[in-house]
């Protein structure tokens, strides 16, 4: 256990020049914007004057050069500050913290659903190539992988929320229901079942389509033949054999969608009105807040580098060709 | 590598469909002449009730038919366009760091992990924002979350080829590095890359779309995602305003991917020939 | 006289088990000779076939060639001089490149060292494809279409377009069916009669490596434990390792029955 | 002697190929015997012993009859085991040699898991895995290319089949390995009785190891006998062509004194 | 046909509207309960007195209450924490008689320093719209607690202030804000006031949540429990939300207009027009005089000319709006005159102009581009830009569209001036030298959202904003602003294209809907729940 916290803590400290490489690059980019917070903050106003307008940029540091503020940033990071959003009027810290369960909660269960449903299909579409059933899955995967998300989310809420009634139409639960506990889990869990629909369907159809072939690949190998030689039962070979192998590539793929499907979040945060990061991110460009973006940004790419860590372990865990190298010598 | 592609059903079906497109965007300006943007009658008209206007109209009496002829033709350019540049730069930094090594393939890599691991959709959303929503931006935008794919396809695929036998010949015969890198390698890099470009073709439309949907988009050209996100708002009341190009796009993406797919297996089909 | 003279070569794999490939390795190659190397998998055969074609640099240890300091030959002069020194692969699959045409595959030497002018090519192409026993009118196929043995052959032909005066030959007919590997050993023995090569030949393989080498050195652990002219070597080995390669040649207890 | 197999008129065609891989081949096999198939690549061999072992690939063609004597239809794994030549692919990477080995015991025959895993360890003993009890646990990539091969023949050899079928067992192990491989498959052989087919390309190997030798050309047999008749008087002038090519340390050398 | 469809939409809504108003006379007993909102945005500060916008008050004005409230009856203004107002002869000040009998929400009784505290320390220095509209004010004298006198430096007409009340007038507790950094006050984001709800709770990104203020001065109310605000940016989210009854009001037009018509059809669910009117936005085309083109008088008359007002109304605000004549919207009952210049749709007289003006149509029939800056925040001023320029293509000129998120829209035009034409919603708030007169007049500095940036300067027209400033008498401020208007129109510094109302689209089971004209940012102490 001890050996496993240094691994991760290792890989993390690895991937603090990658983080310094997003957060320089938001920063530039975020420099070359036209309009700054004040601008933003001056729109929601409805107006105001020139002298505000200097005033407020004083009060929030807008006025200092790139490199100042880049490492007056840097300076709060290492004392782990996140900043003060301008657009909120808040410490960035506590934002995030309210913000990231409920991005967590979508995206975890889109791929656990995902995940699960698409490498259990992906087998038996794998396991007779050509097959009706292979053909009907995947087509239907590739359908369902071509369909824009937003608009699978917007049928979904109008058939399902709005015409059957059967399920709430956005948010991420009933609001001020004062409810805890089990009856809040259940009332979360009831208004994640479509965005986790909408968002899961096309990485389950991706997820079914690497299995898939992930299988088709195991077949051409020899150690399915030689399973086969050994007489084993087909499901065994199937299950044991095949699809353990071919669930290798799927889990790479679990780390590299990662990113992918947070930035799938975004659109899904918004047609289910879900506050979560995606809509954060989206505030933070609106109201031109560089520290809340860059914030928003980085734990996005510390938590993809952590998906990466906990796909890297499953695999290691998989595959004992990988990492402990421990065993019989 | 014909018959194979072409003996498979549903690659000939996606091919046809992409070649359809791809007619249609071309010709564009010749089958819908003028501004597709332009009013052209009453507005909301129902598809197929007015013969001169077959699809009907949009919000503002937009001729839906020209409108979606004429996204045909953004979505295709932003789609290659974005895979061009995608490919490209991913291509160059790839092979530029399987050939160098070192620090200089190090320094690259961690920038290539940089743009892996921030979500490309959230990077696109704010390079857009802050550059405006222009075509090219968005292409821009799009490109810099897809070409990381390339880049380390490209340069796993040098790293082998470099390690190869016939490499390794032509070393020995004394050709020089870049020879061995322009002539020997780089055509080999290129086909998985290009195999790979088709479903970035395929996502650069769809991120488009969402791009769009976000009031994201271009307001000087249609695109289909901009039609779908303005049309989303009468979901309900005239729904054939986002579903009729919701249908080309599902249909364009599909179509994409099959042709992908079948050219991924030709070519890497002929690599272990 | 030597041809080749390589001189305490060093090598040791980077990683985390370091294995050390080759253990201050020397040894001489005459003109016209071939140097049998033998050894299990793994001994650093291979590792010294790469070091003296200048595809991996030793650690340390220096190797002339040629009168010239081969080893500290660089970029274009390097190039240049590799017209001397040249190789054959064991997979005849790999070693060309996947779109090449045999006619294409034997121009490049031809360019690289300009053996002739352009216009003379198709009548080397056709020169070098006579004499390593395929008929000319393969040129303008694609390697892909042809028979292994008849792949190596080409691989033959690139090796001794520039003229070499040493051919090092790495496993090179380990691949090969039986027939093949008897004829194209045979095709190796008559090159080098005519032309005055001489060859590394790098095998696994202690029957087929008697059978060209004038002498052999067995390498086990990154070290030659053994040298000496082939059949005396054979006849007395001193070593472990040899004795035990010559055991594990399997023999048909019969009279050779000619054809 | 009782027969065991008989093939007659056996043809396969692969999917989509256009020569056959196997044409109207006629064989019997005796139980307790030795059988050695030779011939060069492509000659079909493996194919008939895939056939043998009912393991084409789907869609293959099939003409001709295979016999088994008495009692019912042997099924792969308990009746027949199978060795392949590259002991790194049969084995699943993700498994570990005990449940590689539980998977096939418990299949075939009635055992508990710990009687199983009793078995499995005396198996790894019985083809000289050191260790075998901690070996169980361990993974294929942690053994060598030889103790692989050992595991993929214990693991042929579990259910106690009356034929093994050793395609190609040692053409990729190391000279020293493949010698103590074929002395493995002798003595189990000798011990449980068993029939074995043995795929190879080296005459050499096939006259250590087997009864009688097969000859095998462009998907025919040319030639079958007892193995000391087909080596010493070979009737077939293909198989008289393999014989030469053939090359020990008794061969003639084809370089003369050194330069 | 389809112009009549549209405007049976706005009778449709009045309807519901008169049922609804007059529910809460019938339904003596109010059942409480809790009214749930979509909001579509979350202001970064809700302090009223601070920021004075439709945004903040939208859901402050149930916490924090102003002066006075506008109201439909004569007068135009409900006294709210005011009793009375009176201006002296002089115009050099106010009296406010104060309401007595009202507390904070902490308990503290409200009396007239809090006034005084509220207008010298933050509606003058810091507040949007005071710190012009109170540059003169020099001091507030309380000579007792239900009394606040306002003293300007300069005569300040009692009309202009009155208007003025509803939307400058919110009053803070100074108990609260005394001493501190009021900007950053932490009751800036828990609002303490006087009003009918007092603050609950705020999940940023889901909700805001109000409570009933048990001992509100208003007797007998508030009628509702609670209110929820709960946010829906997305505007086809909201619409289901009504329509799955999750929510029980949109305001602002939140649910697309498109939409409108069908869901005036559900059952349960109405459309109401009124309740806006002294909020009303113009639609405007801003204009870049320092392009040179369009310094052109006869250009701006042609870009005018080449608008067809009749199908902006009909295929944008579908029929939710009424052309615009000028500068003060045809709604307002003191100010606005239709004797003004107008310019009907006439795409001859439009060329005519341009060919006069010296800009003859070039090979393709263009005569010039132009860059066009649609602001991006209302999908009505995008559909303009949409349209604009392709009536401008109508008459040779190529408009191209320049994309910008909301901030880069407002730098670019209002702070780097990268427009030639740009597309505004400006709002005209009861009174034109609140937020109107800013628009035109010349010498405003760079960076001001919403004032002439435009680089407009005429010196006759700055010489009437200036005396309309001072003038006391009302009826002659009325003529002055009628002379504005006139001015504006006849030189075009900004087109005026519509008139722009809002729709809420609201539940039946909502009662006390629509009763003033700045209904959705008003205190709500009148609004219940029925059933």
């Amino acid at each position: 256990m001890a050996r496993l916290g240094r691994v991760v803590l290792v890989r993390l400290a690895g991937s603090l020049p990658v983080l310094l490489i997003v957060l320089v690059g938001v920063f530039v980019l975020l420099d070359s914007a036209g309009g700054d917070a004040v601008d933003a903050y001056l729109l929601s106003m409805g107006g105001g004057d020139a002298q505000m307008a200097a005033e407020l940029r004083a009060r929030y540091g807008l006025d200092g050069s790139v490199l100042n503020r880049l490492l007056f940033t840097l300076g709060q990071y290492a004392r782990g500050d996140l900043g003060w959003s301008i657009a909120l009027n808040r410490p960035i810290g506590p934002v995030i913290a309210e913000r990231l369960p409920n991005t967590l909660w979508l995206m975890g269960s889109a791929t656990a659903l995902s995940f699960l449903l698409g490498s259990a299909l992906g087998v038996l579409a794998g396991r007779r190539p050509g097959s009706v059933l292979d053909r009907v899955l995947s087509g239907g995967s590739l359908f369902l992988y071509s369909i824009p998300s937003f608009w699978l989310g917007l049928v979904l809420a109008v058939v399902f929320a709005v015409q059957l009634r059967w399920l709430p139409v956005s948010g991420i639960e009933t609001i001020a229901s004062g409810k805890a506990g089990l009856a809040r889990a259940a009332d979360i869990a009831r208004h994640l079942v479509l965005p986790v629909a909408a968002l899961g369907m096309i990485y389950l159809a991706l997820f079914l389509r690497i299995m898939r072939s992930g299988m088709a690949e195991a077949w051409g190998q020899d150690f399915t033949l030689a399973a086969r030689a050994r007489g084993l039962p087909d499901w065994r070979i199937t299950l044991n054999h095949a699809a353990r192998n071919a669930l290798l590539p799927l889990v790479t793929m679990l780390g590299l969608q990662s990113a992918a499907m947070l930035g799938g979040s975004v659109v899904i945060e918004s047609v289910f009105a879900i506050p979560g990061f995606g809509r954060l991110a989206q505030e933070a460009v609106a109201g031109r807040d560089a520290p809340l973006l860059l914030a928003v940004i980085l734990t996005s790419a510390l938590m993809v580098v952590i998906a990466n860590l906990l796909v890297d372990l499953a695999y290691g865990w998989l595959d004992p060709r990988v990492g402990s190298g421990a065993g019989h010598d | 590598m014909t018959r194979p592609f072409l003996r498979r059903p549903e690659a000939l079906l996606g091919g046809a469909i992409l070649l359809a497109l791809i007619l249609i965007a071309g010709l564009a300006p010749l089958i819908a002449p003028g501004d597709p943007l332009a009013i052209a009658g009453r507005p909301l008209i129902p598809p197929f009730t007015d013969a001169g206007l077959p699809l009907g109209t949009d919000r503002l009496g937009r001729d839906l038919l020209a409108e979606l002829i004429h996204g045909a033709r953004t979505s295709v350019a932003v789609g290659l366009s974005a895979a061009l540049v995608a490919v490209f730069a991913g291509m160059t930094v790839g092979t530029a760091a399987g050939f160098a090594g070192g620090a200089i393939e190090a320094a690259l890599m961690r920038i290539v992990d940089a743009f892996q691991i921030v979500p490309g959709f959230l990077l696109a959303l704010a390079f857009v924002s802050v550059m405006g929503p222009s075509l090219w931006v968005v292409v821009l935008a799009i490109a810099l979350g897809a070409w990381t794919g390339p880049a380390r396809l490209a340069r796993a695929r040098v790293l082998s080829l470099r390690e190869s036998d016939f490499v390794a010949a032509a070393k020995v015969m004394g050709m020089s590095p870049a020879e061995i890198a322009f002539r020997q390698i780089m055509p080999l890099a290129l086909p998985p890359v290009l195999a790979v470009a088709s479903v970035i073709v395929a996502a650069a439309v769809l991120t488009e779309a969402a791009l769009s949907f976000l009031g994201l988009g271009d307001p000087n050209s249609v695109t289909w995602g901009a039609m779908i996100a303005e049309g989303r708002n009468q979901l309900r009341s005239a729904a054939y305003l986002s579903i009729i190009p919701g249908i080309a796009l599902v249909l364009t993406v599909i179509s994409t991917y099959l042709v992908g797919e079948a050219l991924t297996d030709s070519l890497t089909g002929r690599d272990k020939r | 006289m030597t041809l080749l003279q390589a001189r305490g070569l060093t090598k040791t794999y980077p990683g985390a088990r370091r294995i050390r490939a080759l253990d201050d390795v020397s040894f001489e190659i005459a003109p016209g000779e071939t140097l049998g190397l033998i050894g299990p998998s793994g001994c650093g055969k291979s590792t010294i076939a790469r070091v003296l074609t200048r595809l991996t640099e030793p650690d340390a240890g220096t190797i002339q060639f040629d009168g010239q300091d081969w080893g500290g030959l660089k970029g274009r002069t390097l190039r240049r001089a590799r017209g001397a020194m040249q190789m054959v692969f064991q997979d005849p699959g790999a070693a060309f490149h996947p779109r090449a045409t045999v006619s294409g595959a034997l121009c490049e030497p031809l360019r690289l060292h300009a053996i002739a002018p352009r216009s003379d090519w198709p009548d080397h192409v056709e020169r070098l494809l006579t004499q390593v026993g395929l008929s000319p009118e393969l040129a303008p196929r694609p390697l892909s279409a042809l028979s292994g043995g008849q792949r190596q052959r080409v691989a033959i032909a690139r090796a001794i377009a520039p003229r070499p005066k040493l051919i090092v030959l790495d496993e090179a007919v380990s691949a090969l069916d039986a027939s093949v590997r008897a004829r194209v050993l045979d095709l190796l023995a008559q090159l080098q009669r005519e032309m005055g090569l001489a060859y590394l030949f790098v095998s696994h393989d202690l029957a087929v490596t008697r059978a060209l080498s004038h002498r052999i050195a067995v390498m086990e652990a990154g070290r030659i434990v053994e040298t000496g002219p082939a059949e005396a070597l054979l006849a007395a080995p001193r070593t472990e390792i040899l004795r035990r390669l010559i055991a594990a040649v399997p023999t048909i207890h019969t009279e050779k029955v000619s054809s | 002697m009782t027969m065991l197999l008989g093939l007659t008129g056996l043809s396969v065609r692969y999917p989509g190929a256009r020569a056959p891989a196997l044409a109207d081949l006629g064989l019997a096999l005796f139980e307790g015997e030795k059988l050695a198939i030779i011939g060069e690549s492509g000659s079909g061999k493996s194919t008939l012993a895939r056939a043998i072992a009912g393991l084409l690939p789907p869609g293959s063609r099939i003409e001709g009859r295979i016999d088994w004597g008495d009692g019912p239809i042997p099924r792969p794994g308990r009746d027949i085991g199978y060795v392949f030549q590259d002991p790194g692919g049969s084995l699943n990477p993700l498994l570990s040699v005990g449940r590689h080995l539980t998977e096939v015991l418990r299949t075939h025959l009635p055992l508990s898991p710990r009687a199983a895993r009793a078995r499995a360890a005396a198996l790894l003993e019985t083809v000289q895995i050191p260790g075998p009890a901690q070996a169980l646990d361990a993974y294929p990539h942690q053994f060598s290319g030889g103790q692989r091969q050992r595991i993929a023949i214990a693991l042929a050899i579990a259910a106690g089949p009356k034929l093994l079928i050793a395609d190609e067992a040692t053409s990729a192990l190391d000279v020293l390995v493949q010698a103590e491989i074929t002395a493995l498959l002798r003595s189990l052989c000798g011990a449980k009785g068993m029939t074995l087919l043995f795929i190879t390309h080296d005459m050499a190997l096939a006259g250590q190891l087997a009864d009688r030798i097969a000859v095998m050309h462009a998907a025919r047999m040319v030639e079958i006998g007892p193995a000391a008749r087909v080596l010493q008087a070979p009737r077939e002038s293909y198989t008289r062509s393999l014989l030469a090519a053939h090359l020990d340390l008794a061969s003639p050398r084809l370089v003369g004194e050194p330069p | 046909m389809f112009a009549t469809i549209s405007r049976r939409g706005v009778l449709t809504g009045t309807a519901a509207l008169l049922a609804s108003t007059a529910l809460p006379r019938l339904a003596l007993a109010q059942g409480g309960g809790r009214l749930i909102v979509a909001a579509d945005s979350e202001p970064r500060q809700l302090n009223p007195a601070i920021v004075a916008s439709n945004g903040v008050f939208f859901i402050s004005s149930k916490v924090i209450e102003p002066l006075a409230e506008a109201s439909y009856d004569a007068g135009g203004l409900k006294p709210l924490l005011a009793t009375g107002w009176e201006g002296s002869e002089d115009g050099l000040s106010i009296t406010f008689a104060l309401r007595e009998g009202v507390s904070w929400h902490d308990g503290t009784p409200f009396t007239s320093a809090d006034v005084a505290f509220s207008a010298m320390e933050v509606w003058k220095p810091l507040q949007n719209i005071g710190r012009s509209l109170f540059a003169n004010l020099e001091t507030v004298e309380t000579p007792d607690p239900l009394t606040a006198i306002f003293r300007f430096s300069k005569p300040t007409p009692l009309q202009l202030i009155a208007n003025a009340l509803p939307v400058v007038s919110s009053v803070l507790p100074k108990h609260v804000y005394e001493g501190s950094d009021i900007a950053e006050n932490p009751a800036n984001r828990a609002l303490i006031g006087t009003g009918p709800f007092k603050w609950g709770d705020y999940r940023p990104g889901e909700y805001y949540l109000l409570t009933r203020n048990d001992s509100y001065w208003g007797e007998g109310l508030p009628h509702l429990d609670d209110i929820v605000f709960r946010v829906l940016p997305d505007r086809a989210a909201a619409a289901s939300s009504l329509e799955a009854g999750e929510v029980h009001l949109a305001a602002f037009s939140s649910v697309p207009l498109a939409d409108l018509d069908r869901i005036a059809k559900v059952p349960g669910l109405s459309v109401v027009t009124r309740g806006y009117e002294a909020l009303t936005y113009q639609l405007t085309v801003e204009i870049n005089h320092r392009t040179g083109i369009l310094s052109d008088l006869k250009v701006r008359q042609a870009i005018a000319h080449a608008i067809d007002k009749d199908f902006v109304l009909d295929t944008i605000f579908l029929g939710y709006a009424e052309k615009a004549t000028g500068p003060v919207p045809a709604n307002d009952p003191t100010f606005y005159t239709p004797d003004v210049t107008t310019y009907p749709f006439d795409i001859a007289a439009a060329k005519d102009l341009l060919d006069e003006a010296g800009y003859r149509e070039g090979p393709g029939g263009t005569r010039f581009s132009l860059r066009l800056l649609p602001a991006p925040y209302f999908a009505e001023t995008r559909q303009f830009g949409d349209y604009l320029r392709q009536a401008l293509a109508a008459i040779g000129i190529d408009a191209q569209i320049v994309p910008h998120d909301a901030a880069g829209h407002i730098k670019a035009v209002y702070t780097d001036h990268a427009f030639d034409l740009a597309i505004a919603p400006t709002v005209f708030r009861a009174d034109p030298a609140i937020s109107t007169t800013i628009l035109v007049r010349s010498g405003q500095p760079d960076g001001v959202p919403f004032s002439n940036q435009g680089g407009y300067a005429n010196p006759d027209l700055d010489a009437l904003i200036d005396e309309a400033l001072v003038t006391l008498d009302p009826g002659k401020r009325v003529a002055l602003y009628k002379d504005f208007q006139r001015m504006v129109t006849a030189d075009l510094p900004l087109i005026n294209v519509a008139d722009w109302s809002f729709t809420s689209v609201v539940a039946d089971s909502v009662t006390g809907v629509a009763t003033n004209p700045r209904w959705v940012v008003s205190n709500w102490a009148e609004t219940g729940l029925s059933e």
